[in-house]
């Protein structure tokens, strides 16, 4: 954050107003893309959007570096009788990466959604698209837990349709996003009533003012279900084992665009929430570390075992990437389980790392269906040598993924298992050890297929992506390997985040 | 207190839920999809009854307009669309989603003993933001109904995502069904034979009564029970009556798709532009107090309509005016939206298949 | 940039440039391979100037990159690196003349690809030769597993990607689930994973957590093919035989007796090790590895096997050095890396020699083979005798400070296990060089298949390792002379 | 009093959340279990407004405390219960919740009308909504996989 601390981006004026502008300008903006006559202006107003959020959002993490807290109160109401946006180091580390994935995902649209999704639903496709921007960045800032919801499902329905809108592509987009549909709902659902039971504890929806009320109360069933269902409900949009059931069908239906920005945004916003409710709102004691030592990590360890060998066995790629996507929320969880600043800081360095390079990846799948109907990995065999660029950048996605070293996702689980050390707990490590294994597993059969393998496709063939979806890509690829060799600012993001939380520096 | 008066609200209460409950099993038994279509009405009828007992009348309206009113249409629609028997039952299906809810259902009732008492006027939900709203209302806002000022004002923000959740509906359901491949029109209304006519005589004089009533209860929002949500499905009836009676394509040639839609976002633009315009004029987002410049605050003579002294209440009164007219647009295009939606789609022929 | 940073980024950066040139001009053998042999020879003598600068008491260090505090990418000289990097660039030239006999010989497939990876492989090795710490070792090692994958599976059949797959399965298996966690141990404890002299570890942690880092970092580095992790290299045999020759006598596996060594000297420090229960099970392991390689060695009938096995024990003959509670151990370790390394590639380019002129590739088809090739045999009698240990070869004088240091320091166990394997060795290295070289009259041995026998090139870099058989048996004491700092440090401190 | 009296609302709300999961999740028919959602989402509305009630309240209209519908409501009440607990003399109940709840009564139209809409897509594209037949049918798809629908 300590780079953030000299930036100056906006005029003081619009400082000032920058939280509530990262929500509101995708909003505005969903409104203005779909009025705009064709999906060429959709488009530009996409991209002009998500930049408008972007340059607020680092507005923001400038004000967070010098001021520490910021608080914001929409209609001028104090809390808890109005609802206010609530910023500390962790929520702007969350919506610099939510939105510049917006961004890339915004011009990565431009051509991409060219091959999948039909001219007439273009700008509506790009006003949804924004539309889950706003959601997910109102989500990150939001200090109202009731407040959270209405984001939570701004976001959501219209990722339903989004997902759905794949079928142009593989009909099956449609069962998954039906599917999608029903988990998510059920877990928001989930979600409203953990909160209700906390707001009949308290009287509030406030999450300071509930937490500081819920420090006070004494042991209580309504508090306790209230805080199950509350992470029950938020697990499921965040894919936390084993309520993960509705991802790989929405990530391998779900045209390349959405599946990207889900990938790197949906679930990672989910766990913050988690993680807020975690570390600021449940009450310090022996509830939350009963809650995160023997159910949090347990699941996340099954997840990281269980899915990365499903990973293995399943022989869609983007099922792959979305199995792994899974497991990889296991390792991110894992270390907030351990509770530490170390532990926390090297989760939130994972999440951003995930975020990069699973979008990334998808991003180059959605590269490759440009010009050729790849699902199998088979289907893949050689395409390095007949598109080389964005094959390129899927080795880097993959190779970060794996954890190889000089790219981000090494430096990722270092950390991770650093903080589990330190921590003492040896069996992390170990399903560290053996998730890793596994990932490798499954990511060197992709690229030993794309990189060693003769094209089997017959007489269709691959052609380069245009330069408009391999620039976005390399930008996600290039940062993947960048913070592999300098990772200054994240660390440093993360570091500031977790510190947030627990209030010591690591 | 009188004991009796308490006791029979207190026995209404029991009654209600019980029929809620009875309804329930019955929806949950039923094999035909029609038939649990209309019992999830009947719900929706009997819950708003038991919301009026519950001194809920704002959530009653909107229970019985959306509950009740749209979304029977939109599952009938559903219905039309799909052509499906009756629901198979597999026994094998029932094991798990028993087990599971017994196991959510028996952390829910532990949970439930950790609450406080019900009606407890002290109880933490009920003393402290729920209890400073009342008391703070009539000074800060100066609306008389509580409940439209949380929601317009207090809770603004929340009810401009909500606004934006109907939005992105219209929008999910337009990238679903829109007017795609698949939709063709309705024959012109010529078909339609002569002994409709009471039908038509009927609908041409419902049509602008609903629409007034809609204004009414739009207007009417923040006196009473009512707003631009209920106002907005209520309003939305006029086109589907129109629809339903006259034809699709009549309706769709007064009111064009695209229209509706722009209508839709002018709603959510609207909102959100009071939000901007409270920035602008130096406040925080949707900070009605800085709807009006100062110097337009200044000529607004005090002791207007009724209203003794603040001033900035007529900053509240339009901000709250502007955002649920923004509501009504986005609320009723969205259900034309999606009643355009279902209604465009041709039914499929049985048997056919893709 | 001083001078020193700038023999370092030229070591790093010849090889890359070599694979970036063999890339462009691919379609022109000629060029290509002479750029190769160019970029070969220009190593060569970047590393031995290097070389002279450590001798002479210099340091050359470089750091490239900070990723995260405590996690650096920097290089660092020292005596065990700069031989280890003379070593492997002289024998990359050697081996690079081979393969273009070779390669040309047998008409292999993808020649352009096959020299790109070997360049790769050679920066890896380089850099591992150069690293200051762990991590950056771990990085360079890694590039060198996959550098060489694609040589490994060079044929590009069933078998030889059945083969890759059980390379990269080990290797990586082995980094992943256990050097990794070792490294991040060795980082969590001491903070850094810095090569310190007199090691980094002492006196940070507990004993446990030393034997466990000690155990997985001796096992996480496979390449060193300790049994029960030997099983890629008898696989790997399927490449071709300058491949075979840089894995097993000059890049991949002296990568990781050289890490080895390194852990032993650097991390750990010997005083630690002598300390260390778990360094006594690795010694007895090693034992074991000897005796059980050195026999299985007896029953291949292939060439190329029995020389992979007979390098599975030699290797572990390195690691029981590595281990030895005593700090000449380390400087014996590291002569017999350099005595073994130019005796087997001798072996190697022997065997892929009379394949290429022959076709023949089992013990029991080459009698009688020295009638056609006598030179070349001489050279496989030479290096043999260099690998069993018997003078005047460079070898006699590894093995005989190894029994030594393990005489002295009372392992007896792993002493006797030497002897008898160097007796194994007698029994599965000679017989070959004697059926070929004096058979009876009645044996004709194998046919030239290929027009011209021996390629010119093969026998040339067979002679010049071989000579250096001979010549190392001169040259032993001043590489050991050369090896002393490595032990000087814990003497000086063990002394009052 | 008894808990299942006292809470008597919560407890009916829990059984009907539960009716509603239940028939989520034991049919295959896609509208059966959008009703089934939306049984269980509109039974939230159960809990919360329950929370809000308050003995003797009335709707949070605001009525003046000298008009004769207020002085008809306290009479019922005991006066210092309306001191302690009414403002402005009349006893209202919460209206928070009322909010809440208006707020998830519209999600939840939008989420079944989302949801319809794409099962009628599933029905145009799979010819059935039932979804073990879906699911066989996706079978045959991945079975397929590769050369397209």
């Amino acid at each position: 954050m300590i780079l953030f601390e000299a930036l100056y981006v906006a005029p003081p004026a619009l400082t000032a107003q920058a939280p509530i502008l990262v929500i509101a300008g995708p909003l505005i903006g969903a409104c203005a893309a779909a009025l705009s006559p064709g999906g060429r202006t959709a488009w530009m107003v996409s991209v002009l959007t998500a930049a408008f959020a972007l340059w607020m959002a680092v507005a923001v993490a400038g004000e967070v570096a010098r001021e520490g807290v910021i608080d914001y109160a929409l209609g001028g109401f104090a809390p808890p009788m109005g609802i206010a946006l609530r910023i500390d180091a962790l929520g702007a580390t969350m919506a610099l990466l939510v939105a510049s994935i917006g961004v890339m995902g915004a011009l990565y649209s431009g051509h991409a959604l060219e091959s999948e999704v039909k001219a007439e639903k273009r700008t509506l496709f790009q006003s949804g698209y924004l539309l889950c921007l706003a959601g997910f960045l109102g989500l990150v800032f939001t200090g109202d837990a009731f407040n959270a919801f209405v984001f939570l499902e701004v976001s959501s329905i219209g990722t339903y349709a989004l997902v759905a809108v794949g079928e142009a592509r593989d009909r099956r987009a449609l069962p998954a996003a039906f599917s999608y549909l029903i988990f998510g709902t059920v877990g928001a659902t989930l979600y409203v009533l953990g909160v209700g039971f906390l707001y009949a504890a308290t009287g509030t929806l406030n999450m300071v003012d509930m937490a500081m009320r819920l420090a006070t109360l004494g042991d209580n069933s309504a508090v306790q279900a209230g805080l199950a269902f509350v992470v029950a409900g938020l697990g499921v949009k965040a894919a936390m084992f084993p309520l993960h059931g509705w991802l790989p069908g929405a990530y391998a239906g779900a045209p390349s665009l959405v599946s990207m920005f889900l990938a790197a945004t949906a679930t990672k916003a989910a766990i913050y929430l988690i993680i807020r409710f975690v570390f600021d709102v449940f009450p310090e004691g022996e509830f939350g570390e009963v809650f995160l030592s023997w159910i949090l990590a347990p699941l996340a360890a099954a997840a990281v075992i269980i899915c990365s060998v499903q990973a293995i066995f399943e022989n869609e790629v983007r099922r792959i990437l979305a199995f792994s996507s899974v497991a990889q929320v296991g390792f991110i969880l894992l270390g907030v389980s351990l509770a530490t600043p170390a532990g926390l800081s090297a989760g939130m360095f994972y999440l951003v790392a995930h975020a990069l390079m699973k979008g990334a990846l998808f991003m180059a799948v959605g590269a490759f269906a440009v010009s050729v109907r790849a699902r199998t990995v088979e289907d893949f065999s050689g395409i390095a040598r007949e598109a080389p660029w964005s094959a390129a950048a899927f080795g880097v996605g993959a190779a970060s993924l794996a954890g190889v070293p000089l790219t981000m996702g090494f430096l990722a689980k270092w950390s991770l298992v650093s903080a589990a050390l330190q921590a003492g707990e040896i069996w992390i490590v170990a399903v560290l050890a053996i998730g890793s294994l596994l990932t490798l597993i499954y990511v060197g059969r992709m690229l030993e297929v794309m990189f060693f393998r003769a094209p089997v496709r017959g007489a269709e063939r691959a052609r380069e992506a245009p330069v408009g979806v391999l620039a976005p890509l390399f930008v996600l690829a290039g940062l993947s390997l960048w913070f592999g060799v300098d990772a200054t600012l994240p660390a440093s993001m993360a570091n500031a985040s977790a510190s947030a939380l627990v209030g010591a520096a690591p | 207190m009188s004991e009796i008066a308490l006791q029979v609200n207190f026995g209404l209460n029991i009654a209600l839920l019980l029929m809620l409950v009875a309804i329930g099993l019955a929806i949950a038994r039923t094999r035909s999809l029609l038939a649990a279509i209309l019992l999830m009405g009947v719900y929706s009828l009997a819950s708003a009854v038991w919301l009026i007992v519950m001194d809920a009348a704002d959530v009653a309206f909107t229970e019985a307009v959306v509950g009740a009113g749209i979304s029977t249409v939109v599952l009938l629609g559903a219905i039309l669309l799909v052509r499906a028997g009756p629901v198979r039952h597999n026994w094998r299906m029932t094991i798990v989603p028993a087990v599971l809810v017994l196991g959510v259902g028996g952390l829910l009732v532990y949970a439930v003993t950790g609450l406080p008492e019900f009606g407890d006027p002290a109880s933490p939900t009920n003393a402290h933001v729920g209890r400073r709203y009342l008391i703070q209302t009539p000074d800060e806002i100066g609306v008389p109904n509580v409940v439209t000022a949380v929601l317009a004002s207090y809770r603004g923000f929340d009810t401009l995502g909500e606004t934006v959740v109907v939005f992105a509906a219209g929008i999910g359901v337009a990238l679903m069904l829109g007017f795609g491949p698949r939709s063709n029109l309705p024959p012109a209304p010529a078909a339609t034979g002569d002994h409709h006519v009471v039908l038509r005589v009927t609908a041409k004089l419902l049509i602008p009564l609903i629409a007034l009533f809609a204004f009414y209860v739009q207007f009417h929002g923040d006196l009473g029970a009512g707003g631009g949500f209920q106002a907005g499905v209520i309003l939305a009836v006029a086109p589907i009556l129109h629809a339903l009676v006259f034809g699709l394509r009549g309706t769709i040639a007064a009111l064009p798709v695209r229209a509706v839609r722009s209508i839709a976002t002018m709603g959510v633009l609207l909102y959100s532009g009071v939000g901007v315009v409270c920035m602008i004029n130096g406040g925080g987002f949707l900070d009605y107090d800085y709807l009006f410049p100062p110097s337009v605050e200044a000529m607004i003579p005090p002791g207007l309509m009724g209203d003794p002294d603040h001033a900035h209440h007529w900053g509240q009164h339009f901000g709250i005016f502007f955002i649920e007219l923004g509501v009504l647009l986005t609320v009723a295009a969205t259900m034309v939206t999606i009643f355009y939606g279902f209604a465009g789609r041709a039914a499929e022929e049985p048997g056919a298949s893709t | 940039m001083s001078s020193g940073e700038l023999l370092i980024l030229l070591t790093l950066a010849l090889p890359l440039f070599s694979a970036a040139v063999s890339y462009a001009v691919g379609r022109m053998p000629d060029v290509r391979e002479t750029l190769t042999l160019v970029a070969c020879i220009g190593l060569c003598i970047i590393t031995i100037a290097m070389f002279m600068r450590v001798g002479a008491g210099d340091a050359p260090e470089l750091v490239i990159a900070q990723p995260m505090s405590g996690l650096e990418i920097a290089f660092r000289l020292e005596p065990l690196g700069a031989l280890f990097a003379v070593m492997a660039s002289v024998l990359w030239a050697v081996n690079s003349l081979f393969s273009i006999g070779y390669m040309r010989g047998a008409r292999e497939a993808n020649q352009t690809r096959f020299y790109v990876c070997f360049a790769l492989a050679m920066f890896g090795v380089m850099g591992v030769a150069m690293a200051a710490n762990l991590f950056t070792l771990f990085i360079f090692y890694e590039a060198l597993t996959l550098a060489t994958y694609p040589l490994v599976t060079h044929k590009g059949d069933a078998a030889a990607r059945r083969a890759g797959r059980i390379y990269l399965a080990t290797l990586v298996g082995a980094s992943v689930v256990l050097f990794l966690p070792g490294i991040i141990g060795v980082a969590s404890v001491a903070g850094s994973t810095t090569f310190t002299p007199g090691g980094l570890l002492p006196g940070t942690t507990s004993v446990v957590i030393e034997n466990v880092l000690l155990l997985l970092l001796v096992f996480g580095a496979a390449k060193a093919a300790l049994i029960p992790l030997h099983g890629w290299l008898p696989a790997a045999m399927v490449a071709p035989a300058p491949v075979s020759a840089l894995l097993h006598a000059v890049a991949v596996v002296k990568a990781g007796v050289f890490t080895i060594l390194k852990i032993s000297a650097y991390i750990f420090g010997p005083e630690l090790i002598t300390a260390l229960p778990a360094a006594t099970w690795i010694l007895w392991l090693a034992a074991a590895t000897i005796v059980i390689a050195s026999l299985v060695a007896l029953t291949k009938d292939d060439l190329k096997a029995r020389l992979a096995w007979s390098t599975v024990g030699q290797l572990a003959y390195i690691t029981s050095a590595a281990m030895l509670p005593f700090a000449s151990g380390l400087v014996a370790g590291g002569l017999h890396m350099v005595m073994h390394a130019v005796a087997k590639i001798t072996l190697f380019i022997c065997a892929g020699a009379i394949y290429v002129a022959t076709g023949a590739a089992k013990v029991s088809e080459m009698g009688g083979a020295g009638r056609r090739m006598p030179i070349l045999l001489t050279f496989f009698f030479i290096a043999s005798l260099s690998v069993i240990g018997l003078p005047p070869m460079g070898g006699m004088w590894s093995k005989f400070l190894l029994v030594d240091a393990s005489f002295g320091s009372g392992e007896w166990l792993t002493a006797a296990a030497m002897i008898v394997s160097s007796l194994l060795s007698v029994a599965y290295l000679l017989p070959v060089a004697f059926n070929a070289l004096f058979a009876p009259a009645g044996v004709k041995g194998p046919e030239f298949t290929r027009p011209g026998g021996v390629p010119g090139a093969a026998l040339t870099a067979a002679g010049v390792t071989a000579i250096g058989c001979l010549a190392l048996f001169v040259a032993a004491e001043f590489i050991a002379d050369y090896l002393e700092p490595l032990g000087a440090f814990t003497l000086m401190e063990a002394a009052p | 009093m008894n808990v299942a009296v006292t809470h008597f609302n919560y407890l009916a709300a829990v059984v009907l959340m539960m009716i509603g999961l239940y028939v989520l999740f034991s049919t295959g028919n896609l509208i059966k279990r959008m009703i089934g959602l939306a049984l269980f989402q509109t039974s939230t509305a159960l809990f919360y407004i329950s929370l809000g009630k308050v003995s003797g309240g009335t709707a949070a209209i605001r009525i003046y405390a000298d008009s004769p519908e207020a002085r008809a409501l306290a009479a019922q009440l005991d006066p210092a219960y309306v001191q302690q607990f009414g403002v402005g003399g009349v006893v209202y109940s919460n209206p928070l919740p009322h909010v809440l709840i208006l707020t998830a009564i519209v999600v939840g139209v939008a989420t079944l009308s989302v949801g319809l809409s794409i099962a009628v897509r599933i029905r145009e594209a799979y010819g059935t909504v039932e979804a073990g037949e879906i699911e066989a049918v996706a079978r045959v798809d991945a079975a397929g996989a590769g050369r397209g629908p």
